[in-house]
């Protein structure tokens, strides 16, 4: 009954962590490659759940300050959702370019499914 | 003695480079089993596929496993991590009350989080923007025309795509551009701008200019951009935002580390206005890179 | 007001990232080249000038990354091992930009050189970054560039093997980054910082009360092998060979040289400044790293020594030495980690020059990368057999070259801890033994007079300027390590006591 | 509000499973984007909205172009065989 209460707390990280298993999972086993990159920004996603989870309080306001008010726990920690935004544009910047990658690989191979491009490649090496 | 010159010979070939180093019977006690050399060209074709197989099978075993003990672990820790939303939680401590109560007098944005990521650590957020700089980059070195990645087919391929997006013209999605176009660069001009008391700075407001580029250029083709928009514009955009950043924040770095006196103005936003209009347009312009490289390959 | 030299940081990781930047307007291949090279050049004469002013006076320094200092904004912090360990990677970039040229040339198009070297150059700026940092999450970030920047320099001479050796890289790569992103995130969750020194103090009344101990072992062990899978530790170095093998040789050389040493030097930072090294022998993390250190350098040798293809070859040997570094960091104790530091200099001094030196053997045989191809090549390129010869001696450890020295500071390193002394021991002669039998090999057949009548039809070598000049430094660096190690260790010692 | 948050909670996992488990790409792009979507949502609920923000014009938005450009590349969408 305690740890299910616990869960429940923690619902926001409990729930990241799960996804954070689920990209991670599919980064390591999918073998299509565009699904290894949706992998990998699930993954990404969760431990920025996780992250901005830990910046929340209950019942505050967006880091926005207002004139005058000064109680800081009004807001919530602005730090986490700084690092997550940053997080945020660094996953779309590799998602780019392994993207850009791929097509690159298609129009050389003309498959996108990294068992039959190992299997090449052990071919093709000299 | 005939042995020994054998195995004299032997060796000799092998100085020579002729044989494979006799490794495996040198080393079979330290290793276990005999591990199989990399397959030769000659090898036929059935027993590399097999060892292939043997290797994609047991992988995704091996990493299932590990990602079942993974995230176990992790449930366990967060389980074991501070509650969700107290105000007591160890993050909570001196540095957000420090930056949400001097945010205004120190940077001149009254947005917390973006005083934060560009002021207090801009650092970080300079490199994040070079992240999207040697992105963009690499998608250039990878998909820019060039004799590798494009044949003559390829050529006349992109060709005849034009060719019929020309004749056959999406009314519905022209006239939508025309309609929208001015009104989401007039909304990530505002993002943009009033990035240091409300939602938004240089990364949205970038990006949804980006996207008001996209879609007029997805509506009208690329040429239509290229009239005000070519190669040369686009790299002097991307390059002066990319300085305006280095040169503010040196200056800024410098002058903090060393005690001098900086002459940068708080008001309307001090260091953020400038650095999230040089991040908007390195954004936007990555965006839209990003766009020209995947459907033509030049911008 | 601070002295001035204080500012050489920032100034070296600055004009490195700005030359970057600005290259990528620059057309010409040739000339980003010269500018990278001088820039690299620069960048190693402002560290050597900060190693002259943290040992002088015996003293390290943190720099603020602008106006409002430790708990609030990023830091960075210098001190004798951080400049020595700048100055090997300036000095490590310009040899291998230098000696790989020829390569370069050939195997990039000219219209994308100069995006070749905008790469080197952030790849050069993000080890800067990591050798310098002071906070954790500017550590992430300049992960994350030099993870891209290295990709791209594999990827950049475009031919099919080499985009799947690199998207198998990156993909390995992101896994990396992910585990330590999330290491990162629970470790400022339980601790509420994100600047070292800070997150140390909290790290330590958290061991103290034994508050937390679960998140804190698991985001310390989560941390480790994030990195340790982005510097190819034991078991996940198997995108190394096919990533370093296929690539143009200067990428090779920066690669296999330079990029796996930041994350490491990220780590050792993490683990001594951080952590602290008693506090990580609770959590018995430097265990792992023992057993992973200690497979790497068994394994990768005899995975050496089965390949045909040079650089295939060198790259596993990057393995094994990559496991050196991470068995003294396994042993837990100052000695070990000191014996790393040596590690890491003497192999990012020698790896770029072999790699170099292989791609002009390679040359010298008609573009073979064959053992049995390259034989008598050394002959008709001798300043490269010499190199060669030289920087694989060094690597097998024969006196008065730095690898000797660096595997005798293991050894007397591992006198120190009290029940593994045999067996590492064992393992260290083992794997000399090892590295000796595809070292020699090697040197012996490009020195063995071959296939006359082969070579005789190539055209005449062309003189190289740079490649003469990298490799003569290259070699006294190596003399330099194995005969006047004392000023280095002594270095290396005060940069870990000021830490 | 829990309530609603519970629910996207759950949204998450449902689409972070479903996505890769679409046999056709362009599902999983589509699956990934409400992905993104919900993820927008739970920032406004987490007091975040400049996450939120960034996360709608630059995870969801950008992202999802990128990746459906991609699939254009390499034909997976319909009508862009080679003639």
């Amino acid at each position: 009954m305690d740890l299910i209460q616990r869960i429940l707390e923690n619902r926001f990280s409990v729930t990241a962590v799960i996804l954070f298993g689920i990209g991670f999972a599919n980064l390591m086993l999918q073998y299509n490659l565009v699904k290894k990159v949706v992998g990998f920004n699930i993954m990404d996603s969760a431990v920025f759940l996780l992250l901005a989870s830990q910046g929340y309080i209950e019942g505050a306001m967006p880091p926005i300050v207002a004139e005058g008010a000064v109680e800081a726990t009004a807001y919530i920690n602005p730090i986490p959702s700084g690092l997550v935004l940053t997080g945020i544009v660094v996953s779309v910047s590799v998602s780019a370019f392994s993207l850009a990658l791929i097509q690159r690989i298609y129009h050389k191979y003309g498959t996108v499914d990294l068992r039959e491009l190992v299997m090449r490649t052990e071919k093709e090496e000299d | 003695m005939s042995k020994k010159e054998s195995a004299w010979t032997r060796f000799a070939a092998w100085v020579n480079g002729e044989h494979e180093p006799a490794e495996s019977r040198l080393f079979s006690m330290g290793m276990g089993p005999r591990k199989e050399r990399r397959p030769e060209i000659t090898l036929p074709k059935r027993e590399e596929k097999q060892r292939l197989h043997g290797f994609l099978s047991w992988y995704p075993v091996a990493s299932a496993v590990i990602g079942v003990i993974l995230v176990g672990i992790l449930l366990a820790t967060v389980l074991a991590m501070p509650s969700f939303g107290q105000v007591e939680n160890p993050t909570n401590n001196e540095v957000p009350a420090h930056y949400l109560q001097h945010t205004r007098e120190e940077t001149g944005a009254s947005n917390a989080v973006a005083g934060m990521i560009l002021n207090y650590r801009g650092f970080d957020t300079f490199g994040e923007s070079c992240v999207l700089f040697l992105a963009v980059s690499c998608v250039f070195i990878l998909l820019l025309r060039d004799e590798n990645n494009t044949s003559q087919k390829d050529l006349e391929q992109a060709q005849r795509r034009e060719q019929r997006r020309k004749r056959r013209q999406d009314v519905i999605l022209q006239e939508a551009a025309r309609l929208l176009s001015p009104f989401i660069l007039l909304f990530g001009a505002y993002m943009l701008l009033g990035g240091h008391h409300s939602p938004g700075g240089g990364f949205s407001g970038g990006a949804v200019l980006g996207g008001a580029l996209i879609l007029y250029a997805s509506a009208f083709g690329q040429d239509a951009i290229r009239r005000f928009f070519n190669e040369k514009v686009y790299n002097t955009v991307r390059v002066i935002g990319l300085m305006l950043y280095a040169v503010l924040f040196g200056y800024y770095i410098f002058t903090g580390a060393n005690g001098l006196e900086n002459h940068i103005p708080l008001d309307y936003g001090g260091l953020i206005l400038p650095i999230d209009i040089a991040v908007g347009l390195v954004v936007a312009c990555t965006m839209y890179g990003f766009y020209a490289m995947f459907t033509r390959g030049e911008l | 007001m601070r002295p001035f030299v204080e500012n050489f940081p920032f100034f070296s990781i600055f004009l490195v990232m700005v030359t970057g930047i600005l290259l990528s307007v620059v057309r010409s291949g040739r000339l980003a080249m010269r500018i990278s090279v001088a820039v690299a050049l620069i960048a190693a004469v402002l560290s050597a000038q900060v190693l002259a002013y943290t040992v002088g006076g015996d003293l390290s320094f943190t720099y603020v990354m602008g106006k409002y200092a430790a708990p609030l904004g990023n830091e960075i912090k210098a001190g004798p091992l951080q400049a020595i360990l700048a100055l090997t990677f300036c000095v490590g970039m310009a040899i291998s930009l230098l000696g790989g040229s020829r390569d370069l040339e050939r195997d990039v198009l000219p219209r994308k050189q100069n995006l070749y070297f905008v790469m080197s150059n952030l790849t050069l700026a993000s080890l800067l970054a990591l050798t310098y940092t002071n906070d954790l999450f500017t550590g992430y970030v300049f992960i994350e560039i030099s993870t891209i920047a290295a990709c791209a320099l594999v990827m950049a001479r475009d031919t099919g093997p080499n985009m799947i050796a690199t998207i198998r890289y990156l993909f390995l790569s992101l896994m990396g980054s992910g585990l330590f992103l999330i290491g990162v995130a629970i470790l400022y969750s339980v601790t509420g910082h994100l600047l070292m020194p800070q997150i140390h103090d909290e790290f330590r009344l958290l061991a103290a009360t034994g508050q937390y101990a679960l998140p804190l072992t698991v985001s310390v062990g989560l941390i480790t092998v994030g990195l340790g899978v982005k510097s190819a530790m034991f078991p996940f170095h198997l995108w190394l060979p096919d990533a370093h093998g296929s690539a143009t040789t200067a990428s090779s050389a920066i690669l296999s040289g330079l990029v796996l040493k930041g994350y490491i030097v990220l780590m050792l930072t993490l683990m001594v400044r951080v952590f602290t090294l008693e506090l990580v022998l609770k959590t018995r993390i430097n265990d792992v790293l023992l057993v992973a250190g200690v497979l790497g350098m068994v394994m990768g040798s005899v995975r050496a020594i089965q390949q045909t293809h040079i650089k295939r070859m060198l790259a596993y040997s990057s393995v094994a030495q990559i496991g050196y570094i991470f068995m003294g960091f396994g042993l837990g104790t100052e000695v070990g980690v000191v014996a790393s530091c040596l590690h890491i200099l003497v192999h990012a001094c020698s790896k770029p020059m072999l790699f170099c030196c292989a791609g002009k053997l390679g040359d010298a045989a008609g573009h073979h990368k064959n053992l049995k191809n390259l034989r008598g090549s050394a002959y008709r390129s001798p300043l490269a057999g010499v190199g060669f010869t030289v920087g694989a001696l060094s690597m097998i450890g024969i006196p008065l070259l730095g690898g000797f020295t660096s595997k005798l500071y293991f050894a007397s390193a591992s006198l120190h801890t009290s029940d593994r002394t045999a067996v590492i021991l064992l393992v260290l002669a083992v794997s000399t033994v090892l590295n000796a039998l595809y070292y020699v090999p090697a040197v012996l057949a490009i020195w063995s007079p071959g296939s006359e009548e082969k070579l005789a039809g190539l055209p005449p070598m062309e003189p190289d300027w740079g490649f003469r000049v990298s490799t003569l430094v290259s070699i006294a660096a190596i003399f330099a390590l194995g005969i006047l190690y004392d000023p280095a260790i002594n270095i290396i010692e005060a940069g870990i006591r000021l830490m | 509000m829990t309530l609603l948050e519970d629910i996207l909670l759950l949204g998450l996992i449902v689409t972070a499973v479903a996505a890769p488990l679409c046999k056709r790409l362009m599902a999983t792009v589509i699956v990934y984007m409400s992905f993104g979507l919900l993820m927008a949502v739970l920032w406004v609920l987490l007091e975040s909205p400049d996450l939120a923000v960034t996360e709608a014009a630059v995870g969801v938005g950008v992202t999802t172009i990128l990746f459906f450009l991609t699939l254009r590349r390499i034909h997976e969408l319909k009508g862009t065989k080679d003639e």
